[in-house]
């Protein structure tokens, strides 16, 4: 059965599809956005509190790699087989490394509407993962250049809204343990799935937008769209049974792997790569790879997962 | 009695959102004194910019500067932002009081 | 007992009239007005769920009939008796002959305080009875007319925001039924009463902008705004009683009749019938009928309908 | 060195936020390349708008272009809008870079 | 252990520091404002409709006064020993004067978490002690002068924004009763901590651009901001045991009178004093009076309460 | 055939938003007809606001009228703002149709 939030993507979609009035106000779109960070993160602080860190360090590195590899063999694709200029293989390389919340959310929920588990440092991962993909699309699309502002660049990765929203709830989670959330449970926890239903239905007017440039760009990118997060997905859950995550842990890693960045690495390419043309990343990380993660993906990388670690699903 | 005003220019850029604190640092960079910034959407060569979401938003930037100063921002504008962003310049003939602010 | 969210209506209606700086952030009011239409909607939708849906399709006729005698009446009435010119007769009698979502939402949370119920289709005509009298009216002051874009204006009614809502939340809350939705009724059920309680708070304060018009216009605008809601109430219990409605479902459709637009109409007729004065319609459907629906207005459909359906109240 | 400018003009127009669409779809139809929307209210002959909701809001449209072009748009404005809708529009002289542009 | 709301005012004190992108949509902070500023409101008058209202008048005479006393010493302190010029020191003693809504509701979370009473009427003397410091600060900058408008101030004192809500929340829950509001406990009592949370987050952003202009101003803005509101809670805690209040009472007055404001009274001195300089007043009534007061006051003035009326903890 | 334009003067001020009811006021009380507000933000020699929060917020008011009244109100935002207030104002040379109107 599909899952009510996917529904309001859907209903967003057909709206835009069929040009219809609607619109979030951004300020809306906005608070819910901050909202859903903030939870993933106090939920992964609370978590975390029960557990010692230090084994967390190795896990860390794993996933930075992750990042690392997916980067690099997107821009591979995409110079090889897509014979995309520099510029643009690199910036669309930098999307499929990263992550994208909206995406991670829909597997949250998926798997808390289903009770099953999953580890409180997948947080982590997500916060950790945004990042590296775009350091290496930089210096894909440039080399080391001196040109390159990297104080900019390293303030828009490390202190960029999401990754500081998702670090100061995990910071504030950890400090406050389970009893400390208690009085704002209404807001974070409770409403947690009602304000997805709405980000997505937003994030489905957004996706309508892009059907045109989709169009225009043929097959290559919806193809790549759809394979580069299936490949992606594989490396996840290679990468999460080597770390010994459960079965829900690995869901959402391959789902990490699988989603790709369309806020903060648009907004870094923009300004890093000011020459590769963003609406051929936006047309497949939107036009195609978000839709068929929380459609498709999610449930299928769950199977995927409950195969490998031989659990029952 | 008419008002001892003094010209001077003002430069208007329209442009991404994304880039507006990039400019701005270079507004700094480049002596400017002052400027004021309002949200905008638009229409141009890059398409339909509808402020739907902050990638597809624009920024209206004003800068009232003598006209020296206004050609070189504008130079400096065409080099580094035409090409690769959605960007309008204009420049129009202005008056004010107190020159010595601007 | 006065319900709290009409206190919090009088409490923006005395600010407004006292010159109080309050003023509610315009995102928050479209945020609200866009989480009532899809609790509206889901309600509604989940109800459907549970029953044939062939049997509403003469139901949605006597509705639609039942909207476009309503605004042939209003116009005999505005120009023969209140001697207004075509175009503002026909602008009028299509706020009239229209509906509103937020007299409505009053209705239902009134019944939904006294545990009384209604049939899910409510929110169905509510949708349908928005769009056929911006059509009468258009036709009204133009006659059919080769220049009116009715692409456009079908664009405008059907795909309007109100509607596409609407549709859209029935549609989620009738595939997803109660279980389904079990997950989002933090944000659409349980904060339905608070956010109305906000939204009437704003609607305060816009009701009493219009006083300076109303003063200007004189007894008639007063006259009609109270006459014609009464008139429209009984051809809507009339209506009801022939669909054999339940007395919570008589008083919805009665709220449903008496009501004005005052969104989707005004903007739909600036663009059709620019002409027309929209202060004047916005001073008699937001100045009169209005406070006078949700003050005295709901009780009394509901009081009559008891008495015709032989119920206990 | 003083700049390449060239002469355009700029046409302005502050009108109801309900007509936005419609006045798009009009300076397209007329040909016009390219144009910035931001939101505004104020007061005029037909009242105080205060966008303190949708009805009352109003919206300020720039468009860059020849002159001759705006001349037309202004004409179409006032056949058009200027009896019924809360509307003002005036023009004023500017300078740009790539003239092919506008 | 510090409350997780305290938290959250960190998180977005260090977030700011660090120069980071985040930021809360206006819209959102200015939509938590209106509730907390209702909440409030709606608790109290809930709390008053159970007592007579009589004896509360002299009560109500008591907090002006303190209000008055407080921003004359305020000002003698100022010109003395801070040897600020007139128009300076009578503004910010106008601000340390008045009250503070976010440090009141800081203290009434601190007071709920905790399980400890307080009286309905504090939420009363929130909205009455807002006023006085406005005009005696505009009079110690003027005198009695022919030029200021008090029409403009009289208005901008009782009918701005967050005395409006306070006091419209106020009638609504004294009218309504505990039964009446409980229809509407979703939005304004269930949600209460966590918009509080989402609130502290900004104001944290907010104290962070203070730091700028707290550097430049040297020692005597610090000591004064940590002063003058150690010096108040004891007027206000001598003030509370005259009129018998409870602990948690006292506690709330305490703060009441520690707390500055930072919202209405820079609005009304930038009007009517406009040659004060507004950027003295909020570096130290948000870079030092508000941070100090809810991380190390609202305790200290508990424990002060609690040790004058010799109740135990 | 060109348009039957006549010249008037835009008055632009950038200034607090915290007195835009008291300037609008004065605006009236100056005989002006009509005005257009906008949000914005900015930066001078009162340093940066960036419009955070509603104290460091600039509203942005155009006012078309004759000559001779934009140096009138000019005039009284010398008098009675400039000292106090981050506040920016600008004339410039315009075309309206309909000069009854302004
Ligand atoms: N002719 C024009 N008149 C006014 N604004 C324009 C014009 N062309 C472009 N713009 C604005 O400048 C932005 C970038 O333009 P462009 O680089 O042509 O896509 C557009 O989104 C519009 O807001
Ligand atoms: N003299 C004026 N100066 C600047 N803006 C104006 C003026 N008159 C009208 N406006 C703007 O144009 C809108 C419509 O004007 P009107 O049609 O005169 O009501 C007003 O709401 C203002 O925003
Ligand atoms: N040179 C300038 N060009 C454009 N806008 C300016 C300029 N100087 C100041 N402003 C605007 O006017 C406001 C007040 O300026 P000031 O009084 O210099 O602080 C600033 O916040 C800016 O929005
Ligand atoms: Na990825
Ligand atoms: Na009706
Ligand atoms: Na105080």
């Amino acid at each position: 059965m599909i899952d009510v939030v996917v529904l309001f993507f859907l209903f967003g979609l057909a709206a835009g599809l069929a040009r219809s009035d609607l619109k979030l106000p951004s300020a809306l779109y906005d608070s819910l956005s901050l909202i859903l960070l903030l939870a993933i993160g106090l939920k992964g602080g609370e978590g975390l509190a029960k557990q010692a860190l230090a084994p967390l360090l190795p896990q860390l590195g794993a996933v930075i790699l992750l990042g690392v590899a997916q980067t690099f063999i997107a821009f591979a694709i995409l110079r090889g087989l897509g014979r995309l200029g520099r510029a643009d293989a690199a910036s669309m390389a930098a999307h499929y490394g990263s992550v994208s919340v909206a995406t991670f959310a829909v597997g949250v929920n998926w798997l808390l509407v289903r009770d099953i588990e999953f580890e409180p440092q997948m947080a982590v991962f997500l916060a950790i993962m945004e990042v590296p993909a775009i350091l290496i699309g930089i210096v894909l699309a440039r080399g080391v250049s001196r040109d390159t502002d990297w104080r900019a660049l390293g303030h828009e990765a490390f202190l960029g809204k999401g990754v500081t929203l998702l670090l100061g709830g995990m910071a504030i989670g950890w400090i406050a343990g389970p009893d400390g959330l208690a009085p704002i449970k209404g807001v974070f926890f409770d409403l947690f799935k009602g304000a997805l239903a709405l980000f997505l239905l937003e994030m489905g007017l957004i996706v309508s937008r892009q059907v045109g440039e989709l169009k225009r760009r043929g097959l290559f990118i919806v193809a790549f769209g759809l394979g580069m997060p299936l490949l992606s997905a594989l490396l996840g859950l290679a990468t999460g049974l080597a770390l010994g995550l459960s079965p829900g842990g690995l869901t959402l890693l391959a789902t990490l792997a699988a989603s790709a960045s369309y806020i903060a690495v648009p907004a870094a390419m923009r300004l890093a790569v000011p020459e590769a043309n963003p609406a051929l990343s936006l047309a497949a990380v939107l036009g195609v790879t978000f839709p068929f993660n929380i459609l498709a993906g999610i449930p299928l990388y769950h199977a995927l997962a409950t195969q490998f670690t031989g659990a029952t699903p | 009695m008419t008002l001892p005003t003094e010209k001077r220019t003002l430069l208007t850029i329209v442009t991404e959102a994304v880039v507006e604190q990039t400019l701005l640092r270079d507004l700094d960079r480049l002596g400017v004194r002052g400027y004021t910034v309002s949200d905008a959407r638009g229409k141009g060569s890059r398409g339909v910019r509808d402020a739907a979401w902050e990638e597809a938003a624009n920024v209206r930037v004003e800068v009232i500067c003598e006209r020296a100063q206004a050609e070189d921002v504008l130079r400096h504008l065409q080099a580094r932002y035409y090409a690769d962003y959605a960007m309008v310049a204009f420049l129009a003939e202005i008056e004010v009081l107190r020159p010595e602010k601007f």
